[in-house]
């Protein structure tokens, strides 16, 4: 990592070491501690400042940071990653904010023709260290284009890294370490998690960014998930454990760089996968997963892969998202086809 | 499903935002100037205090009737709006956009537009709805989350909700190409075609582009700019050095300040517009001068980001109040029909309230419909699936 | 199909109803075709007037049906396609064309969330025939941006339909399919094949649009491919015949929906499936398709689905194209392992 | 790989493009008038036929030395440009892009920047390039197919070529929101940004933004806009209703339309909006009216659209030779002057071609590099695969 790498705990640390908090206010924590720690981040989007943006996630920040460093943009998403573009050349660390999911299509053209190729461009010359902060997902209820999963476009495009966090402590770190890499990050907040609490060790990195993590071992089979699905996934592991079914479960953390090699693992030992994601399937990251680990793991699989997704709809008007979204049930349904192939 | 409410309030355990936002008070001053005077362009027939003045471009005449009329569609979308709000809060919509303050802009504008007239909305525009002859119950599937917005685009010619900034202007450019190159321009009988966006709306790049297409095609197209002063937190300053009507300039096109509060003047620039379109000579962009009286959303919390004394100020200018002056002034109308009004009112708010708490939920089927029109067999498997999953699971499988 | 059904075979057949065409020249006619048979259908794009595209794909067309029915739009995409949606709702059928592949990112918000959205918006109400022609990949030596395969970001997206044709019969056929479909279609031309010729006959279709289609029978193992990638494909079944290997080769031209019932089919007699695609591989076309058949031929595959792709990188420059674009080489190569599984 | 001339000639078998158009004698009218006329705004310092002229609020001291350094970089970049030409035509590039006619426009916009000042050009700024301290043979491997720019960007302050129309305004705007953060601007030391872009490009979504974000938050950036009246085969009327410089009034910043073949007035011009710029004064757009005098690219065919008359008129106004005939009028330049250029003109285009000719192939494992600054375990285990594969395929195995 290029970024200066100073002590922030001494920095940032609130009184006590481990605090539980929930992931919104552990990642306002997060990019505070970012902001302290190098003058050279800054914030960028619609309503980040007075508003503190409309999840809260910068609250607070514009008045202790100020103007040049937490901006109230203009409405124009490619102007906002377009223009990160050019603070990130002039030596800045621009931290964007898309308001919603739905609303990063305005400025893909900025993010797949020049964030994710300039490194590539240059030959090295021009690194773009810049974090698209995305509030992704459904399940809160909301007006359409609220609650997408565009993860996958941003997984198929070469330059970019593009990640996920599931809880407290990972939404407290994993922002921090997202800011300090010199590769563009697309980093994909799980909006209807935001007010769920966890503990959070703001002395201690837990692990790195790029890296997949077991949550709960088990040894029927895997579950793989990401973002909102992770604590969906754990509460199908929980259920499954009751009716004496053990299933373990992964957290993804990095959808690109994929990080499988706990999964092949895990398969290795399981022989069946289910891969949950809230996205719809076609051509996405979890039909990456199934299409590696079928490579492989060819031999172990004792059933194929198996996705439990979004349709492949737009997302629906929400009093069926209950319906659309990939629930415990689902799941569960998912591993005892599986099982019982 | 998770409750609406856990929408309309963001942070659950957070206490209420402490105080209203504390500017400096240059940037009271500044504020409060920038929202309040609408400058030496703007054009106004009907003052705040129910004057009513003339004007050497724009003027209109209108009988006793056409006022009342003008009364009662500001009124009645007044209350359909208050009730949805309410609505909201019960619990019954998951989230509410709220037009108050823009009466005056949406009917003057809506009521400008003939039958043969194309519209398209944001999100805002309830009001316009209104004078497309859509009921304001076709409005709430969006807000409730069982549809999309239920009328007919094509028959009402109104489009549906638009909610990505800027989308819908290319849309309309688009349109009102057809409506020239299907040769219904060039004479008092042309069809034009409206467009309704926000002043943050005007940095998209997508309303620069609706801008070129519209004038390089002579399109009829009638950019209508609700400039109610902020874009949720954002004033209007963030966008623009310029008064947004000044924006048209670089394009070619006349731009026009309207008092966006003054339902006359709205109505009397948006006819001249649209005219103009008709026969030939569009496109044209009008700023609606006006103020979001109430939050952005049901979500939202405007203390966080302005001052109460910009509200107040704002409350002098009501778009109803100075219609009611001045039919009161001119003896157009009478207790009885303000009476007659409210009681339309009290009855559309029932209609309201009784539609909405029995608005039943849409089937599952639903999510797989009319994602393609020919049909997708993948899809059509997927669905079939799911549908054998879930009545398994009702016949009490698994 | 909802659009008139003429037939257009008198309208615009030429003297012989078999003919030797490049696929440039068959899109030429079918889009002729297209125009004559409909006049609603129009075509808009930058360049495709007088100059008749850069690849002269709309070459004569402004001539003969006016620059309002051939529109030289101004230099934005977004404000292509955003005005297509609203000619579209206007009743007319519009056919953008997209200059080059890596210039269809300024309109992917308008495709994204109102071309692939409105149908559904309004549970049908509005159609959106639209189709956008994208001549796309690489091998012509191009400069950056000029060469890439987007394919799959619309193969993702619900409520789009993406085809691709690999011979002069499918061009001139498919694009009036497409042009007759009422839902939006993305067209995806081969460019580094315009040129090559084939039979085509203007008197009969030859199949539907939608419809994946064995091109060579065979039984040791079977390709996939769409697009550029079927002439590769070919090739390389014809030098594998020679070494006593017989590939089963199949173009998939669909690529949303897919069609796989002859690729199952296919796989379980052969047992091995490579997929060939120049697209990068991540999260991709290739990356569902072997999703889809690990799961619906498990117990037929007897080794995992191997993908032969464009890698995960951007378009590299062109004298390097020769190394990053799959060729007959790399096909037999994955064949190989494949077979040695 | 497959040849340069496929590009080159997207069409082998066909015959050459018949005819050149042929528009309405109404379109010859029209047309000729738009590309010929500057209009009464047209800044202009040195006529066509060289004479010197002033202007009331542009104007420039200029020393013989300095006029005949500019002489030299036109005559230099001239030269680099036809070479390049010639050695696609010779198969030794895909393709070029041409800059002829464009000298004057492009070398009074580079010589106005100052060291400190960063550009980010569009794909055909080869005369920029030139000024910004950039070997010409550095431009190459982007046309060649071996590399996409081979300067340091961040050492020349000269951003790689961006082929996307648009994109590098926003990447602008916002280096030149960092140097006003950085608190380098507000006085004669401060810094500026100038980006350029085409007629075609204002159309785009990204300029608006652009001119948004500079105007919002009065970024030192200058909008250098080279209408060359053509964007491939569209004329500027294909864009725009009024003149390109007037798109400004729109924003609140000024906007100027200068004579881009002359020399002396771009200088002028610019050097006064990057003082502008540098004390906080920006942004500011330049319109350089000029000419594209030769084929969009090596791949396109002009006859197809436009007049070869319209070529033969600009020929009158060629940026080079007005400051020829001053030169010498003045007494400024001898003959040994201008042989001494054309002998440097020689001495470049040799060198161009020789290094051009043997320039190596880049090594296949660059498809790989640099994708990623921190890398990426996955595509290392894709290269590493693949280069197994290719030194297998050397070793004669398969
Ligand atoms: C492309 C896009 N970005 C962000 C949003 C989120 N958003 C919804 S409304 C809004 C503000 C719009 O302001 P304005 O255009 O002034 O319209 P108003 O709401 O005031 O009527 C924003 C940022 C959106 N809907 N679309
Ligand atoms: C987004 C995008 N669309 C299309 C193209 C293809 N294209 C390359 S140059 C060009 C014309 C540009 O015209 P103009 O802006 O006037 O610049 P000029 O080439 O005349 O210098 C087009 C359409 C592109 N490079 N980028
Ligand atoms: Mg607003
Ligand atoms: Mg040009």
């Amino acid at each position: 990592m290029a970024a200066p790498t100073m002590d922030r705990s001494a920095a940032a640390a609130p009184a006590s070491p481990v605090q539980t908090l929930t992931i919104s206010k552990a990642l306002n924590l997060g990019l505070r501690a970012a902001m302290e720690a190098n003058p050279k981040v800054i914030m960028m989007g619609e309503d980040i400042g007075k508003l503190g943006g409309v999840f809260r996630i910068t609250d607070g920040l514009q008045k202790d940071f100020g103007e040049q460093r937490v901006l109230d943009t203009p409405l124009a998403e490619s102007g906002i990653i377009g223009t990160a573009v050019g603070l990130a050349i002039r030596g800045y660390r621009p931290v964007c904010e898309i308001q919603f999911d739905g609303f990063i299509f305005p400025g893909f053209d900025q993010i797949v023709s020049q964030v994710a190729k300039l490194h590539y461009r240059t030959q090295g010359k021009i690194k773009m260290p810049i974090v698209i902060r995305v509030p992704f997902g459904g399940g809160i209820g909301a007006v359409e284009h609220h609650s997408e999963s565009p993860e996958s476009y941003f997984a198929h495009t070469a330059g970019l890294k593009v990640v996920s966090c599931s809880n407290p402590s990972d939404a407290y770190w994993m922002i921090q370490q997202a800011i300090d890499c010199d590769d563009p990050v697309l980093f994909f907040e799980p909006k209807r998690r935001y007010y769920e609490k966890g503990e959070v060790d703001t002395t201690a990195q837990p692990g790195k960014l790029f890296e997949s993590r077991v949550l709960r071992p088990g040894t029927d089979a895997t579950l793989v998930a990401y973002g909102p699905m992770v604590r969906t996934s754990l509460d199908a592991a929980n259920a499954a454990a009751e009716d004496g079914t053990s299933l373990e479960v992964i957290d993804l953390r990095t959808l690109s760089p994929l990080d499988l090699a706990p999964v092949f693992e895990s398969v290795r030992r399981t022989g069946r996968l289910v891969v949950v994601s809230e996205a719809p399937s076609e051509s996405s990251i979890a039909s990456e997963i199934a299409a590696k680990v079928q490579q492989e793991c060819f031999y172990s699989l004792q059933a194929p892969v198996l996705r439990v997704t979004g349709f492949d709809t737009p997302y629906p008007p929400s009093k069926l998202e209950e319906e659309f979204l990939p629930d415990l049930d689902r799941v569960l349904h998912a591993v005892d086809r599986s099982l019982a192939w | 499903m998770s409750s609406p409410e856990q929408w309309t309030h963001p942070e659950p355990d957070a206490a209420p935002a402490a105080t209203a936002a504390k500017p400096t008070a240059e940037q009271v001053i500044a504020g409060l100037r920038a929202t309040d005077e609408g400058g030496a362009d703007l054009v106004q027939l009907l003052t705040p205090e129910g004057e009513r003045v003339s004007h050497p471009d724009f003027d209109i005449d209108i009988t006793a009737e056409e006022l009342r009329g003008l009364y009662r569609d500001m009124v009645l979308i007044r209350r359909v709006d208050r009730e949805a709000n309410a609505l909201q809060r019960k619990g019954q919509l998951g989230i509410w956009v709220p037009l108050l303050g823009q009466e005056a802009a949406q009917i003057g504008a809506g009521r400008a537009m003939r039958e043969t007239d194309m519209a398209f909305p944001s999100y805002r525009e309830h009001g316009i709805a209104w004078t497309r002859g859509i009921k304001p119950t076709d409005l709430l599937g969006i807000f409730r989350g069982t549809d999309m917005g239920s009328w007919d685009p094509v028959e009402k010619r109104f489009h549906p909700y638009t909610i990505v900034i800027g989308n819908q202007v290319l849309n309309a450019a688009g349109y009102a190409m057809g409506q020239k190159f299907d040769g219904k321009v060039g004479d008092d009988e042309g069809e034009a075609t409206m467009c309704f966006f926000g002043d943050g709306a005007t940095s998209q790049g997508d309303v620069h582009e609706g801008f070129v297409w519209a004038a390089v095609y002579d399109a009829p197209l009638v950019f209508f700019c609700q400039n109610n002063q902020w874009a949720i937190s954002e004033p209007t300053e963030r966008q623009s050095r310029l008064p947004l009507y000044q924006r048209a300039r670089g394009y070619g096109f006349p731009g026009i300040r309207v008092d966006g509060n003054d339902v006359l003047a709205t109505l009397a620039v948006t006819k001249w517009a649209l005219d103009e379109c008709r026969h030939g000579n569009g496109p044209i962009l009008i700023e609606a001068f006006t103020y979001r009286m109430d939050a952005h959303t049901t979500s939202d919390d405007p203390s966080r980001y302005r001052l109460s004394d910009e509200l107040e100020m704002w409350k002098l200018k009501d778009p109803i109040e100075r219609v009611k002056v001045y039919l009161v002034r001119q003896q157009w109308a009478d207790s009885e029909f303000f009476e007659g009004v409210e009681a339309e009112a009290d009855a559309l708010g029932e209609e309201l309230r009784e539609f909405c708490t029995n608005m039943p939920d849409p089937p599952a089927e639903r999510i797989f419909s009319n994602v393609y029109a020919e049909g997708n067999p993948n899809l059509e498997a997927q669905r079939d699936e799911f549908l054998d999953y879930v009545s398994g699971f009702a016949g009490g499988e698994h």
